[in-house]
């Protein structure tokens, strides 16, 4: 029943007539569904809204095909796939180096940890093992990327939340002061191609870390700021409380990871489990949310930049001197031995992994991404049964997807 | 006859500077007698349009200049100096860009939606008392006629939301229509308390009763009476969801339904849209100021020399940036919250409200010592109990929490 | 006051017989808002302001939007009924009867056989005074009537929402989808 | 009680656009054209060719070694070797590009180019102001328009280029002095010594 052609729906054969149309309406672009009860009688009409590609708010070239009685959602459809740039099937034909800068276009908002996951699994892969300083760099960036995340993601929930473009004007206010940061590192403001297999292209300087030192005093005073805007706003409150909650099971069962998963009350954080790289040698705490609803998945936003904060803290007053990549790593004809390897860390949006297979030659056998973006989205329509066209695009929102992930 | 007329509208301008009345006597009586009237008329409806039509442009170029300063930026500056053009450029801009009607639309009705809009918002100004001598109607029930003016938009909405044949048009139709219709009950209400205690419909009057000052400073508006105070929030509440502002600008929710019924607007039709709902906000923050700032009046007794339309316009605009800035402020709500509110608390408060306007009206004739500040406190005290109540049981109805989060290691 | 009396009945009498004779519902429910207007617009032309601005109040803001709604969520799926019907003779004579008798009511009643004195028009205060004073029975009455009648809309309308609700239900679930339920919780329990 | 987060909302607003007046750090944002912000030294954007000297068609350090065309992700870089060879500013014969045309609407400015050239003859621009109204012609940039003499590259990245010229002279020393020894074929070792260096490993070609 859904025409491929956005925003112009087919009409159904001979339901349309039910709606009084204005006269010399050739076609309808309302196609309704006649709602029965169980008993089969009639009690109303669904309405079936094709929200996007080009919507404003489905964050990018995103389709929902959502079927409405009155304003509550029975039935929603999430397409994708308008993105899709067959990103696994080029990495496979270049080098690996070759497809480092890719992944920066995958979740373009977090391109530091998608270099770390791939880095990961390439030295996985080759045996490569980066210096101590590197791996000190590589948490700073990474937990720096999560405060961008996770700003910018609340930063447009409220702006989907219709709070015109403050809180999201404040947290980019912020997120650019990191990105003078990374484009003072890496030389690029979104697309920073900055790690190598066995430790990073660029070493920090000792002014570069007295300017994150600043910044980062800075983003807890921020942080303070916003949730005063927005912690207590009882329109925020209400709106958000109790709407699209996710079950743990569901979560579980889905594969759900990252702050979605912790906001419904299961204590997964990679940082944890696995610890790579070296964050066992830091402390900090994964916060853990109990209702799994929009409003949780807000504050585990908030609460972890409050982590993100203290793990930066503790990496700039620690980090050591001394060489930033691994000596057996080769820039060029790089070849690791034939074999297979998944790596993965815990991305903003959750967990970033690349499986990869060697086969001796330069470039990988098989690349395979793990994209926490379009696992999450998987559960879209489960949260958004029952509630209504205004709460579908906050629990999208709350979902966090980049569509260069989404779709790849 | 040239020399007449020249001297008419010498005076007339200067009456109208100087705030004297019957500004316009002199200058139409140089007219021949069959065409006074129109003359008359026009005297009173251009200005009317001119100075608020100018007053939509500037107020756009505030709003964008303001809403950019509350979110850090320097807001529109390229075109003329500190962009003051800006509003001419986009007046352009919308008449220049192409009328766009849907193929499968109700062309007639989605012609006429804007202009039924727009007229009924113009002619809500006619009984508005911006000045001490300027009424263009004084009329007996002029609160009515406001009131009824008003409530003849809500139709034109619809009207667009239906004819331009798309679903989020429709969407934001119905979610209009539903706002409208419960903020209007509040609105009403809260006015009729005024009503009450001035005892009479007409603007004109409810002003003159707001007049004079306590102990030399403090004047005799309505806002400084716990019951004016608890009307003026619960009118500024309600006014903006008439006048479909944000946290209410759920019928045009553009990150929910595009732009609900302007979605398939474009154009100068758009731009009519623009104006009405721009000018509806303007009369009913007129009709804020009237019942419960004292319209025209000076704050205080040594600024009377300022001529009165000045203050009604400042009031005005202080209305005006006021819903500027809970706009660059709040999130929007939903529509089931929006109706709760409007019905679980808005309409009970504004009954309340009415109660405790009446009691204030019998208490007046205490006579002991304190009685006015006994007065005074018993009837906040009579608001301000219901209040903290009423927000409670919509906040714990629906099972808001204050939250606590666990911590892993 | 002849022409643009002439010009409202013009307007009003056209109207009235669009809402009557066009197809199209949402095209009828507006120029029955049309003809709302020009009956109050006649009422003001005889200097009553309050029943005309009343009229406009409770007939265009409040009863052609209670009339568009119910158009709207209503289902009009029944076809679409000729528009002239089977029974036509039967209405025009049964108008023409209501019509003449109206008509012989009017001519041979007091009012139409002399000219009235030019009373002054009741202002707004007036009409409340005597609403408050000597009316203020009847309209209590009509009060409680109308809260009444508000409580049972109410009543009948949160009946009919809880039935609605099981059917809502229905719709969402799809066999598909409580499968995949199902054995997400057949996972759920293997895993814990 | 009600209204009590949206109140402290509305003070943090008006905090904001006060402080928007007086304190210019919380506005982000430049008048762009009037005001820029000074470019990083180690922005980036898309590539140019250094050559030393005077003469952008004799200093070119480039030797059409091809690595980069291989090594580019999105293949946006399109070498042709000349068949003979040129002296070069130094008076040295070398292999040139006969043909070296980026297409700047494909590159997506990774740097790899960069890091993979053995000549330090490719580095980064900061240049970004390169709208056109052709997107075809004016996008594709060829050897004469991406050659940049070695100042330009030392005013934009003044730290990077200090170093790169320093390991070249002393490469080059290196060179010289086993040219020195090597008395009687010097042009040859010279390029010879070229030759070790820009292959370690041959880099094979994409495997499918």
């Amino acid at each position: 029943m859904i025409s491929d052609a956005p925003g112009q729906m087919g009409m159904t054969s001979e339901s349309a007539s039910q709606v009084p149309l204005p006269e010399g309406a050739g076609q309808s672009n309302y196609t309704v569904i006649p709602k029965t009860s169980a008993e089969g009688t009639s009690e109303g009409e669904l309405l079936e809204v094709a929200m996007g590609p080009q919507h404003p708010s489905t964050h990018g070239v995103f389709r929902m095909d959502v079927v409405l009685d009155g304003e509550h959602v029975v039935k929603l459809k999430p397409v994708f796939g308008y993105l899709h740039r067959n990103h696994e099937q080029i990495a496979e034909s270049t080098t690996y180096l070759g497809s480092m800068p890719y992944t920066d276009r995958l979740d373009y908002l977090c391109s530091m940890t998608n270099n770390w996951a791939y880095a990961l699994s390439v030295e996985k892969l080759a045996g490569l093992q980066p210096p101590e300083r590197a791996e000190y760099i590589r948490i700073i960036t990474a937990e720096l990327t999560r405060l961008v995340n996770h700003t910018c993601l609340v930063g447009f929930l409220l702006q989907d939340m219709g709070a015109l473009g403050t809180p999201l004007m404040y947290a980019f206010r912020e997120r650019e002061l990191i990105l003078d940061l990374f484009e003072a590192l890496s030389g690029s403001r979104m697309m920073y191609n900055y790690m190598r297999f066995g430790g990073c292209r660029v070493d920090l300087s000792a002014d570069w870390i007295e300017q994150a030192k600043q910044v980062v005093d800075g983003y807890s005073r921020f942080l303070d700021e916003f949730e005063k805007l927005l912690t207590e706003n009882e329109i925020l409150v209400s709106r958000t409380q109790g709407v699209g909650v996710l079950t743990v099971k569901l979560a579980i069962n889905a594969s759900i990871t990252g702050p979605m998963l912790r906001a419904s009350g299961v204590n997964y954080d990679i940082r944890k489990v696995d610890k790579y790289g070296i964050y066992d040698r830091f402390d900090f705490r994964i916060p853990l949310g109990d209702h799994g609803d929009v409003y949780d998945r807000y504050m585990i936003r908030v609460l972890e930049m409050r982590e993100s904060v203290k793990i930066l803290n503790q990496a700039l007053r620690d980090i050591p001197a001394g060489p930033i990549m691994d000596p057996k790593a080769k820039i060029r004809g790089f070849r690791p031995k034939a074999g297979e390897a998944y790596g993965r860390i815990e991305g903003p949006k959750g967990e970033l992994g690349f499986y990869l297979i060697s086969d001796g030659s330069p470039n990988p056998y098989r690349y395979r991404v793990r994209p926490p973006s379009l696992i999450n989205l998987t559960v879209l329509e489960d949260m958004c049964l029952g509630e209504t066209v205004a709460d579908v695009v906050i629990i999208l929102g709350s979902v966090d997807i980049v569509l260069g992930e989404v779709d790849r | 006859m040239i020399g007449e007329f020249f001297k008419g509208l010498f005076l007339m301008i200067w009456k109208v500077v100087t705030d004297q009345p019957d500004p316009k006597v002199e200058f139409v009586s140089v007219f021949p007698a069959t065409i006074q009237p129109i003359i008359s008329v026009l005297l009173s409806i251009v200005p009317i349009i001119m100075v608020f039509a100018s007053l939509f442009a500037l107020t756009t170029l505030l709003e964008r200049k303001g809403l950019g300063r509350i979110q850090n930026r320097l807001g529109p500056n390229r075109v003329g100096p500190f962009g003051l053009f800006q509003p001419v450029a986009d007046g352009l801009k919308m008449l220049t860009k192409e009328d766009i009607v849907p193929h499968s639309a109700d062309k007639l009705i989605h012609f006429l939606a804007p202009i039924v809009l727009l007229v009924p918002t113009l002619l809500a100004y006619a009984v508005l008392p911006f000045g001490q001598n300027m009424v263009p109607i004084d009329m007996d029930a002029g609160i009515l006629f406001f009131f009824a003016v008003g409530a003849s938009t809500e139709l034109s909405i619809f009207m667009a939301g239906w004819s331009s044949r798309n679903k989020y048009s429709l969407l934001g139709a119905m979610r209009a229509i539903a706002q409208m219709i419960s903020y209007e009950i509040p609105l009403i209400i809260s006015s009729v308390t005024v009503i009450m205690i001035a005892g009479s419909l007409s603007l004109v009057e409810i002003v003159d009763k707001q007049s004079g000052y306590h102990f030399g400073f403090l004047p005799h508006w309505n806002v400084f009476t716990p019951w004016g105070l608890a009307g003026f929030i619960i009118f500024l509440i309600a006014s903006l969801a008439e006048s479909n502002r944000s946290p209410f600008d759920i019928p045009e929710a553009e990150s929910e339904i595009i732009a609900g019924h302007l979605t398939e607007y474009s154009g100068f039709k758009y731009a009519l849209f623009f104006l009405a709902e721009y000018l509806g906000m303007f009369a009913v923050s007129g009709l804020a100021v009237t019942l419960f700032l004292g319209g025209w009046r000076a704050p205080l007794p040594f600024l009377e020399i300022v001529p009165s339309y000045i203050w009604f316009l400042l009031k005005l605009m202080g209305l005006v940036c006021l819903f500027i800035w809970i706009r660059g402020t709040l999130p929007r709500l939903r529509v089931d919250q929006l109706l709760n509110f409007a019905w679980k608390f808005m309409l009970p408060m504004s009954l309340i409200n009415l109660f405790v306007a009446a009691i204030w009206h019998f208490t007046s004739v205490w006579n002991f010592r304190g009685a006015g500040l006994g007065r005074w406190l018993l009837c906040a005290a009579m608001i301000a109990v219901p209040y903290v109540w009423l927000g409670r049981t919509l906040i714990g109805n629906k099972k808001i929490t204050h939250r606590t989060y666990r911590f892993a290691n | 006051m002849g022409i643009t009396f002439a010009i409202i009945a013009a307007l009003t009498l056209v109207s009235a017989i669009a809402a009557m004779s066009l197809r199209n519902l949402v095209h009828c429910a507006l120029s029955l808002a049309v003809t709302f207007a020009g009956i109050a617009a006649m009422y003001l032309q005889l200097d009553a302001q309050f029943v005309g601005f009343a009229q406009i109040l409770v007939y265009i803001g409040a009863v052609a939007i209670l009339i568009v709604f119910a158009i709207l969520l209503t289902r009009s799926s029944e076809t679409p009924q000729p528009v002239i019907s089977r029974s036509w003779i039967m209405g025009i004579v049964i108008a023409l009867a209501v019509f003449g008798v109206l008509t012989k009511v009017i001519l041979s009643s007091s009012i139409a056989q002399r000219e009235l004195p030019a009373k002054p028009a009741p202002t707004v205060r007036q009409i409340g005074d005597q609403l408050m004073t000597r009316y203020v029975l009847p309209l209590e009455a009509i009060g409680l009537l109308l809260t009444a009648a508000t409580i049972g809309a109410v009543i009948i309308a949160m009946h009919d929402k809880k039935g609605r609700g099981d059917g809502g239900q229905n719709v969402n679930s799809t066999p598909s989808r409580a499968e995949a339920h199902q054995h997400a919780d057949e996972t759920h329990n293997l895993i814990t | 009680m009600l209204g009590e987060g949206i109140i402290k909302g509305m003070v943090e607003t008006a905090k904001n656009f006060v402080g928007s007046y007086h304190d210019p750090k919380r506005l982000t944002t430049v008048e762009y054209p009037e005001n820029k912000i000074p470019a990083k030294e180690n922005a980036r954007n898309f590539p140019f060719l250094v050559f030393d000297g005077v003469d952008a068609d004799k200093g070119l350090r480039c030797v059409a070694c091809q690595i980069c065309e291989k090594e580019c992700p999105p293949k946006c870089i399109y070498i042709i070797k000349d068949t003979v060879k040129k002296p070069d500013y130094m008076g040295k014969m070398q292999i040139q590009p006969k043909i070296f045309d980026i297409d700047i609407s494909v590159c997506m400015s990774c740097q790899i180019c960069v890091e993979v050239c053995p000549f330090e003859a490719i580095k980064m621009d900061t240049q970004f102001e390169l709208s056109t109204t052709d997107r075809f012609e004016n996008l594709l940039l060829n050897k004469r328009e991406l050659a940049k003499p070695n100042e330009y590259y030392h005013k934009i990245h003044p730290t990077e280029a200090t170093e790169v010229d320093e390991r070249l002279a002393a490469e080059k020393a290196k060179a010289e002095a086993k040219a020195k020894a090597d008395a009687e074929a010097k042009a040859k070792a010279t390029v010879a010594a070229a030759a070790a260096k820009a292959a370690p490993t041959p880099v094979p070609a994409p495997a499918k």
